[in-house]
Formats: structure tokens, C-alpha cells, sequence
């Protein structure tokens, strides 16, 4: 698959219809705890990128996780319409 | 025996989950507790706030005690998350490993804890009696809000 | 807070012990329970005797526990062995650490226990399926009685 | 002080009242949990000797430990009069 080719799946005038949650730190920035989104991003990091540019987050992808549709992914996941997304920031459980 | 994670919201009695890991070859059994803390990095904490991603921790917690059963010569473990509001002194979390040998329950409880801490998305959050609070390991990355 | 360490010749009931290792400081406690197992190098264990020289194996005990306080940081340490005659899953042994962080806590707690196993004047004389019985690490070095 | 004159403390024709206590396998082998000899042994090592010929005990000292009054000693420990005196077998708690 040649990235241009795979690029061109989803054109720019596309917009996907996404299902986001948030959690802790970015709840609070985001000031809800979900929300449906339309947006024009092709891949976990062009959302997170979109979400910083919105709420304010300021936690880099280096310190954040994405998921989708309840499992951990690569940042260039590929993002479909229909898609629950959830970005995770740094975990301090136990 | 698989490996159970699960969380509460009420306070953690760890005696029912025990029982589970009573087995007649179990010559050792590890527990870890973490309480709340009336301290952190020099402040005084008054109070404590767990949230979960409920469905991806459950997964990622499942998939660690499976790891754990895979890794050490045990023969059960479990662990409950409390998540919501806690008090200084209150119970977060409880692991408890069952093995026919010590060496085996103290690494598997130890490895548990510590992938846990790493990996489940599980968050909290800290309100200090200097009336600030903090998303631990998030705020102190980016800058420390005042609230 | 100093290591408390004690004998019982009854079951073994952890709560009150390790309600004094309480402290709000302690953010973690880390617990071991040895219990008597159905088996031991090969053979079925269907009973077990332990026996302790009481005036030394509580000097030892404490040494052990103070030695702990030292070389870890933790809050409290305690540790209550049975003697008697202890049928399979009874709980022989527990010892229990609280300590600001985990680390110390795991730390201390498998010290204690190894040096308790190695130093302390217990000892543990198993009842076999087959109508032998041996004193533990004493017949195996010289010949296996049958009585 | 002179190996020589230190023996010389307790000649061989004096005997020690000692107060044994036997603990497990040697419990056993004693048949009693205790007892007062009347020894001359004058070090711990002498008198475990002493009681592995009367007893029978295999275990050699290398497995064994020695305890005075309550307190592990070395072997070469001299006796007094009067000495609460144990052997301690290979030991199995926990």
C-alpha cells in the first residue's frame, strides 16, 4: 500500500462521525465526559492534534495513549466513521 | 483458576476474594494493599479521587493477571480497584497471589502492582490542604493547576 | 513502631495485627500467609506439627523484625507463627509491613520471612498419606525415619 | 591467656550440673523434653558429643547450632555450673 493511496481512502472533504470519551485530566479541559464529533481527521493523531487545538490539552502523544473501540492503537491508526475514541492520559492507578 | 480483576465503588473487603485463592497446594499467599497516603512530593493530601475507563482496564487488567498466571508457578490471583471518592487511610487497591512456594506469590503480586501502575487506565487525582488539586503524573507534566 | 513478633497455638487471625500497622503515612502493606500444603517433595502431607524453642525463637523473631526497620523504609512490621498441630490450608504464618511505598514494603516483607525460615528455632514435623513422618530438613540430611 | 591454662579452668574430674532442653528430633532421640546432667564436658561441643553418644544424634555440628541461656553461642563456648544449655537442629519455620 503506497501512503499516498492509503491517504486518499478518506479525502480531505470526508467527515467522519466519532464517538469520543474522556477521561480524567482531559474530562475536565474538555468539560464533558463524551461527546459525537464530526471531524475530518484521518488518524488518531490528527484527532488528538484537533482536540488540543479545541480544549486546550496540553499533554503531548509521547505522554498519551489512543484508543479505539475499547483497544490501546498506533497514533496513525487509520479512523473510520462510527469509531469510539478515547485518548489516555498518563495512568496512575493502584 | 484465571486471574480476576475487577473494580467497586464501596470499600474494598478483601476476605470473599481470598477465599477464592485458598487451594491445598497453595503453601504461600502475597497480598498487596495501597492505601490512601496522607502525603505526596511534600504535600498534604486530605483526599482522593480514582476514575476508571472501565471496559479497556478490565481488559488490560484481565490480561495482566493472565500474564501473571503465565509468568510464575502460581496457582491464583486476583485483584479489586476501588474507583470514586477515598479518604486518607482507605483501601484503592488489594492483589492477592496464591503459589506452592513464596518465591513464586511474592514476584507474580509484585509484578501485578507494578504493571497495573504502568498499563491499566486508571486515574486519580489528589485535593491537598493547600486547597489545590492534581491529576497525578498529568498535571505534573504540564504545569500545576490551581482549582 | 517497633516489629512485633509472638507465637499462637490457635488459628491465626490476622485483622488485629494488621489493624496496628495502620498509618496514615502508609500508602502501602504488603502481607504473606504460609499456610500448610497437601504436598512436599513428592510426598501427600495430610498433617503438620510445628515446635519452637520459645525464649530464643522470640529473641531471633525480634532481631529479625528490628533488622527489617532498619534496613527498609517502612512503618510497621509484625509477625505471629502457629505451633501445634496444624491440619492442610491452615495458616501457619503471617507477617505483615505498611510502609510509605510499595518497594520498601514487598522488600521487607520477603526479608523477614527468609530469615525467619532460616534463623528462627522452629521446627515443622509432617505427617505423610503413607504413615511416615519426618522432621523437615533434619531427616532428609540424615536418614528418613519411619515411625 | 594460653589455651593450656584456659582448659585448665575446669579440670576434667569436675562435673557441671547443666540443664538440657531438647527440642524437636532431638526431643525425640532424648525421649525428653529435658533434663540436669551431670558433665564434664567443658565447651558446648563436648557435651553435644557427649549426647550424640548417649542419644544417638546424627545430626553432625555443622547442621547443628548451640544455644547458652537462651542465646546462640559459638562451640568452643566454655560451660559453667548451672548452664541452661540447647541444640538447636536444622530449623523449618514459616
Amino acid at each position: 500500500m503506497h501512503p499516498i493511496q492509503k491517504d486518499s481512502v478518506n479525502p480531505p472533504a470526508t467527515l467522519l462521525s466519532l464517538q469520543l470519551q474522556y477521561f480524567a485530566i482531559f474530562r475536565e479541559q474538555a468539560g464533558k465526559r463524551s461527546e459525537v464529533l464530526l471531524s475530518s481527521a484521518t488518524t488518531a493523531a490528527e484527532l488528538y492534534a484537533e482536540l488540543q487545538q479545541r480544549y486546550g490539552f496540553e499533554l503531548t502523544t509521547s505522554q498519551t495513549k489512543a484508543a479505539i473501540n475499547n483497544e490501546f492503537c498506533d497514533w496513525d491508526r487509520q479512523l473510520k466513521s462510527g469509531d469510539a475514541v478515547a485518548f489516555i492520559p498518563p495512568v496512575a492507578g493502584g | 483458576m484465571p486471574g480476576a480483576f475487577s473494580f467497586c465503588d464501596t470499600p474494598i473487603d478483601p476476605a470473599a476474594l481470598q477465599a477464592t485463592l485458598n487451594h491445598p497446594a497453595a503453601g504461600g499467599f502475597v497480598a498487596f494493599e495501597g492505601r490512601v497516603r496522607n502525603h505526596n512530593e511534600g504535600q498534604t493530601v486530605v483526599q482522593l479521587e480514582y476514575e476508571a475507563f472501565p471496559e479497556l482496564a478490565i481488559k488490560e487488567g484481565l490480561l495482566i493477571m493472565d500474564e501473571a498466571m503465565q509468568r510464575f508457578a502460581i496457582i491464583g490471583a486476583a485483584c479489586i480497584h476501588r474507583v470514586g471518592l477515598l479518604e486518607i487511610g482507605d483501601m484503592a487497591i488489594w492483589v492477592g497471589v496464591s503459589a506452592a512456594h513464596r518465591d513464586a506469590a511474592f514476584s507474580a503480586c509484585r509484578y501485578i502492582i507494578d504493571e497495573i501502575k504502568q498499563r491499566v487506565p486508571i486515574w486519580k487525582k489528589e485535593h491537598y490542604a493547600s486547597g489545590d488539586s492534581g491529576w497525578i503524573n498529568c498535571e505534573t507534566r504540564t504545569r500545576t493547576r490551581s482549582e
